[in-house]
């Protein structure tokens, strides 16, 4: 009997000493997919795992690798954070894409940067998590850009003079970019009201109330998407009669399938429009339903977030500079990503100096209240950006 | 009595000298990205943690969950004076790089921690003190969300970065020796908060075994009975929640360094009860097992029941129910195990230096 | 507008969050004068509660059937906890209960946050409660003006539950005296059992009418509303059920004061512009906690405990 | 006993009131220095409460204790209790401030007790409560105590503890928890570690309880032998008529919270009131 269950472990051990056998490549994923942020993050973590579907493999000099997809949850807490990425790090990954979600990025940072591995941004937009740092890369557009479009457009399409905010409390992604929000507002002569609401609020009805009482004509509420349905929802009890105004995390189907139904009014920038990359939007719907556990984890049904475009680029970047490297080197993989450049769904991407993504434009959605589906508005850019 | 006592301390220091001694060459040898040190260092740090709390909940019979809250306390103020001053400007970027202008020594910066840990227990210790058993601990509960509704309050922004993460301070990497090139020659990041936290538990271990210490037990044991014994209840309650609070926020401090950035949001009442399970776990009254617990614990949850978290596969066999948060509900049950049928936990109230390690039994009075 | 135009939607808002936070507090308090026990997993039962309702919905089921499944649901998990965690340790020092409940609390969320993937849960709309009506300045969902009567209702119902009936002056007897009562021949388990499906009961009431109000889900909804609900308990007094529920409907009421504080200020001219007091709606909570406990450690309606030396 | 007026303890008017009952009322009683007194009077009388209003565990309600000719207790009614007052003498300290001291301080002046329901340390040693005893006469700040620059103190400490407990006779026994030493022992160590708070009072609360006839013969002599080792003044709560007739010097008798009688042994024992009292009289 012994010897039966000695015989089983040798197996059970040789089995991964064979699949070790082949060229790996490890990219590491670090999303949240638990948290406030859980939603978003596995909307991400897809747009990865789609573009790891269909490019399985890349060629490194003349060796063929196997990509594989090491995932760690960081519970979209920045002190969940630092195992998460240590996890990243001790399976040595070679390059990381992630997080969703500012402030789990800068906390993960440090970690990265002490084993030498590159990281890329996906869609977390505040400029601190590259600013400084050799070995944090991005993609996405960044907030003094995203809210100087903001403001634009709330001054300018929706007419508006007072604006309220409504942050997390020790969110980086809220408060950054409700900073750069105001500083634009203010600047183009509007008033700016901002307020915190402590993590795990479930009660915004006073807040909703306090925008409406310093008459405000826009409801800004950059947020996660948990708390944005629960404003959402709370402003349509309430027959909010302002505009909700929000940054790119709001797009999201589940957002989308809050408002469905409401009165109100729902307006986002964001990186993406479903119906401008007609073959990705295809493969991508017919893989999600095609695997049901990912239809899930995309909140259920197949309409395509901006954050699944983002992490299908970023995925291809990641080759890019790995091919660009000639290595599986995390040291080699950072020095040659500055100089790669992409054509991705989202856009082109290549990379200034700090290593962020160089965008000039942002597309701005809004919810049909009868469909609950994205509507595209319009596609602003900032000059000087 | 007297020479088994010796014999125990020398084999508890010889123990202890093993122990950093292989931390040591694990150091050196292992690469440095292993989870092992994450263990490690999360561990040090939790195990001052829970001893700080158990000297209060154990030792001294003060029931209280305030323990997230010095650990703030301590980590901000840690924070607030250590990050460089070219860096201020990026960290309080909504805030004009800050009030602080200036830098002081990590270890100045974190006794400082502890002492401000210490005086916001001393002052709420005045009213809260008086209160009896569970009282008290929703009191202290009640205070660490005070003090994190402070710290993350827009207004303090310039000193404490309102709502912001706090970052780019000297973390337990930068004790690692580097030659030129900024290649480590020598490791410390693990043996050095692994020397912080033993010195601070030396300490309290020292304390427990003076003639407060005493004073403390008697106060756990029966607080009529010490006070007709001269010892002032209320004194002696207050030095023990100071002290405590004041190795919490030394902690806090360590916490800070091994997490590289720190949020007040994070130091919820969650944490605190997470120590106390761990005290719990190692033995309420017990030193010794509190150390042990915090680094079982600490392994358990980032490393050795990690694979619950994932999809596993024997051969074709899919093994079931594993997914995201399987671990936790593995490691809650195991917890409750402990917390209905083996209360007295790892160690009971006994200590290394205090087994019996000739072999023979003493009969011991019923613990309860 | 006038102050009363501004004050009175923050009002309403707190008299209803307040009522549900009454419904989990009656929870508390009831355990606490039978056992002297927080009783620390009442918010997760809360929560839980939610969570069952968002399964049950999500399988197609009427709503009218829903609603007491879920009750039922919940009055089991409350009865099994006691069973499970709690009545082993009947003889244990008070610290080690406390902790079960600690653990229990800690096992509830961790459990939900396996089952639900640690997602946000879209609570079901149920319909009526759900509609939304005009009421002087504010308009708000029904469900805010059923809350206070429905609690009233409740709380009458449970007085005189406890006054009139055996199994209500087993609970008193128990209360006042654990020991003695024993002796006298009062099974004590089923006493206690009858005590926390009444508290399990009410948070599965109040679970419904607050996640209608917030609907939204996850394993740590209960937390914050547990803690509050505590508070209120204890600042009505431990072991009253009126002050319970006077407690919980003053903390709902200045919580929500509190968030809206900064405009009632501005409007009436006090301060120029937002201070972010907001910030404090919890912490106030708190705040108001240390400072009965230190002035009036028995609550506003408790009876004092002399210990005997 | 050298004088008369040597007066160690004196207790005046005290009422002890909780809610409307009366526990103890108008008790005045002197203990003097040197002497051996017993307090006794049937179950319920008051006794442990006059000695908790000595000890500082409750605050009397009206009357003034004095330690040493200096008040460390003194009170009158005073709020609600104004109302409620069901005692005597309700306005002979009416102008006078109220003194209210902790266990602790109380202890410090030089009274040490001990208790009717053993409260022993029960997680240490014989030695380690002893050890505590010592705790409140130290000069080392917890500092010192911490970093073991009061090891001369501490050794000092350590000595009398090892000699105190030689004296009770628990030598053997000194590492034994407490708590599992049988009874009798348990008693005598709990005199030990009152004696090691240094007093020159000693209160004893029933120390003959649960004793056989042989102990508790053994514990009269011994009372004795501490009291004349340590100059000590002996006041006693105590049942066993034996031992209270044997050692003390006098005895107050106390009866449903009002003292009945005062006097020596032989006194005591001829006083009707106080045979009527134990023994229940028909006529009244």
């Amino acid at each position: 009997m012994k010897k039966m269950i000695a015989l089983v472990l040798a197996v059970m051990m040789l089995v991964p000493a064979f699949a070790l056998a082949d060229n790996i490549i490890k990219i590491g994923v670090y999303e949240p997919a638990s948290g406030d942020s859980g939603a978003g993050g596995k909307q991400e973590t897809l747009g990865v795992q789609y573009a790891n579907f269909k490019t399985p493999t890349v060629t490194i000099g003349d060796t063929e690798y196997k990509v594989e997809l090491v995932t760690a949850d960081n519970g979209s807490s920045t002190d969940k954070a630092p195992s998460a990425a240590q996890k990243l790090v001790s399976e040595n990954v070679s390059v990381v894409l992630g997080s969703y979600g500012s402030g789990v990025s800068i906390a993960g940072s440090d970690y990265f940067k002490n084993a030498n591995i590159p990281a890329i941004g996906l869609t977390c937009t505040n400029p601190q998590v590259t600013a400084g740092n050799s070995h944090y890369f991005r993609i996405c557009f960044l907030d003094p850009f995203q809210g100087t479009v903001l403001a634009n457009y709330a001054k300018d399409a929706l007419g508006a003079s007072t604006v309220y905010c409504l942050g997390e409390l020790g969110n980086d992604y809220d408060q950054g970019l409700i900073t750069y929000f105001k500083q634009a507002f203010e600047g183009l002569g509007g008033m700016v009201i901002t307020e915190s609401f402590p993590t795990g609020t479930a009660d915004f009805t006073s807040y909703l109330t306090n925008a409406t009482a310093y008459g405000a004509d826009v409801f800004f509420c950059p947020v996660s998407i948990a708390y944005s349905t629960q404003i959402i929802q709370q402003a349509s009890a309430q027959g909010l009669a302002i505009a909700i105004l929000g940054g790119d995390t709001l797009d999201s189907n589940v957002v989308a399938d809050a408002t469905k139904g409401t009165n109100v009014k729902v307006v986002i920038t964001t990186f993406y429009q479903e119906g401008a990359n007609e073959e990705f939007d295809t493969g991508f719907k017919a893989w999600l339903n095609e695997n049901p556990d990912m239809l899930t984890n995309n909140g259920g049904n197949d309409v395509i977030s901006a954050v699944s475009v983002m992490g299908y680029d970023g995925y291809y970047t990641a080759l890019a500079a790995l091919q660009a490297a000639g290595s599986v080197d995390g040291a080699a993989v950072m020095a040659a990503l500055p100089a790669v450049t992409i054509d991705g769904v989202s856009g082109h991407i290549a990379f200034d100096e700090t290593g962020d993504a160089i965008r000039t434009s942002a597309f701005v959605k809004t919810v049909n209240n009868e469909t609950g589906a994205w509507e595209f508005v319009t596609e602003q850019s900032v000059s000087g950006n | 009595m007297k020479k088994k006592n010796n014999i125990g301390s020398y084999i508890t220091l010889g123990v202890v000298i093993l122990i950093y001694a292989a931390v040591f060459i694990a150091e050196q040898t292992i690469p440095s990205t292993s989870m092992l040190f994450t263990v490690l260092k999360k561990g040090a740090t939790y195990a001052l943690v829970a001893v700080s709390m158990n000297l209060l909940n154990g030792f001294t019979g003060i029931f209280s969950l305030g323990q997230a809250g010095f650990m703030l306390i301590g980590a901000y103020i840690y924070g607030i004076f250590t990050i460089p001053v070219s860096m201020r400007g990026q960290v309080y970027q909504y805030f004009d790089g800050g009030l602080v202008q200036f830098t002081l020594p990590i270890i100045i910066a974190m006794i400082l921690g502890g002492l401000a840990a210490a005086f916001f227990a001393f002052l709420i210790g005045l009213p809260v003190l008086r209160l009896k058993s569970d009282y008290l601990a929703i009191a202290t509960l009640g205070f660490a969300e005070i003090v994190r509704a402070i710290f993350q309050w827009n207004g303090l922004g310039p000193v404490t970065n309102g709502s912001n993460m706090l970052r780019s301070f000297p973390n337990f990497n930068d004790f690692n020796i580097t030659d030129a090139q900024g290649n480590v020659t020598v490791y410390l990041s693990t043996l050095i908060p692994f020397i912080m936290s033993g010195i601070c538990i030396l300490i309290i271990v020292l304390l427990i075994n003076s003639s407060y210490g005493r004073a403390f037990k008697a106060i756990r044991d029966d607080e009529v009975a010490a006070e007709a014994m001269g010892i002032n209840l209320a004194h002696h309650k207050r030095l023990a929640f100071c002290i405590s609070s004041f190795f919490a926020g030394v902690s806090g401090a360590m916490l800070a360094m091994y997490q590289t950035t720190v949020q007040a949001k994070s130091f919820t009442s969650a944490m605190t009860y997470e120590i106390l399970l761990i005290v719990v776990i190692g033995g309420i009254g017990s030193v010794t097992g509190s150390v042990l617990s915090s680094f079982l614990f600490v392994a358990c949850s980032e490393w050795w029941l990690r694979f619950l978290d994932e999809q596993q596969m024997i051969g074709d066999f899919q093994v079931p129910l594993l997914r995201n948060g399987f671990r936790l509900v593995v490691f809650s049950v195991i917890i409750m195990i402990v917390v209905l049928f083996f209360r007295r936990g790892i160690m009971g109230d006994r200590e290394l230096w205090n087994l019996n390690f000739t072999g023979r039994r003493k009969n011991k009075g019923d613990g309860k | 507008m006038n102050v009363w135009d501004t004050v009175f939607p923050y009002l309403l808002s707190g008299i209803s969050v307040g009522g549900q936070y009454a419904l989990i507090a009656i929870g508390y308090t009831m355990v606490y004068g039978i056992l002297r026990l927080i009783n620390f997993a009442h918010g997760d039962v809360f929560m839980v509660a939610g969570i069952v309702m968002v399964y049950i919905a999500s399988s197609g089921l009427p709503i009218w059937v829903c609603i007491p499944l879920v009750l039922l649901i919940t009055v089991f998990v409350g009865f099994l906890i006691e069973r499970v965690a709690y009545k082993p340790l009947r003889s244990a020092p008070r610290m080690s209960v406390m902790i079960s409940a600690i653990g229990v609390s800690y096992a509830l969320q961790n459990l939900v946050l396996y089952v639900t993937g640690g997602l946000n849960k879209q609570y079901p709309t149920i319909p009526w409660i759900s509609d939304t009506v005009v009421i002087g300045p504010a308009k708000t969902k029904l469900v805010t003006v059923i809350t206070p009567i429905l609690v009233i209702a409740l709380v009458v119902a449970l007085v005189l539950l406890i006054n009139k009936t055996k199994i209500g002056m087993a609970m008193r007897a128990v209360s006042k005296d654990f020991e003695t009562s024993q002796l006298m021949g009062i099974k004590i388990n089923n006493v206690i059992s009858a005590t926390f499906i009444i508290g399990s009961f009410l948070a599965g009431v109040g679970s419904i009418l607050y996640f209608t109000n917030y609907p939204t889900v996850i394993q740590t909804s209960g937390a914050m509303p547990g803690l509050k609900a505590f508070v209120a308990a204890v600042f009505g007094g431990i072991g009253s059920i009126p002050g319970a529920v006077i407690g919980a409907f003053i903390i709902g009421i200045m919580e929500n004061i509190i968030k809206g504080l900064d405009v009632i200020l501005f409007k009436a001219g006090i301060i120029s512009g937002p201070m972010g007091l907001a910030t404090f709606s919890d912490a106030f909570t708190f705040a108001l906690l240390i400072v009965i406990l230190i002035v009036k450690p028995t609550g506003l309606f408790g009876e004092k405990v002399t210990d005997k030396v | 006993m050298s004088n008369i007026n040597d007066s160690v303890l004196r207790m005046e008017h005290i009422t002890m009131q909780f809610g409307g009952v009366v526990a103890i009322n108008d008790l005045s009683l002197e203990v003097r220095r040197g002497e051996i007194v017993a307090l006794i009077g049937p179950n319920g009388a008051g006794k442990t409460t006059a000695f908790n209003c000595i000890t500082g565990v409750y605050e009397p309600t009206n009357g003034v204790v004095y330690f040493q000719g200096k008040p460390i207790a003194l009170n009158h009614p005073q709020g609600k209790m104004i109302r409620q007052y069901a005692g005597s003498e309700a306005d002979r300290y009416k102008m006078l401030k109220p003194i209210v001291h902790t266990p602790d301080r109380i202890t410090h002046m030089g009274i040490a007790r001990t208790f009717q329901n053993i409260r022993l340390f029960s997680s240490q040693t014989a030695f380690e409560n002893v050890l505590i005893g010592t705790h409140l006469r130290r000069t080392s700040n917890v500092f010192t105590a911490t970093f073991r620059l009061n090891a001369r103190e501490e050794k000092r400490n350590r000595e009398k503890a090892e000699e105190l407990l030689e004296i009770v006779g628990l030598k053997d026994e000194m590492n034994e928890k407490a708590t599992s030493l049988p009874y009798g022992k348990q008693r005598r160590l709990e005199i030990a570690r009152a004696l090691a708070t240094d007093p020159s009072l000693l209160l004893l609360d029933e120390p003959a309880a649960g004793m056989n006839p042989q102990e508790t013969d053994e514990l009269g002599s011994f009372i004795v032998d501490i009291k004349n080792r340590f100059k000590l003044t002996v006041f006693m709560i105590e049942h066993h008529m034996n031992l209270v007739m044997d050692i003390s010097d006098r005895i107050y008798v106390l009866d449903f919270g009002k003292q009945i009688a005062e006097g020596t042994p032989e006194e005591i024992q001829k006083n009707p009131v106080v045979i009527a009292a134990y023994l229940g009289v028909d006529e009244e």
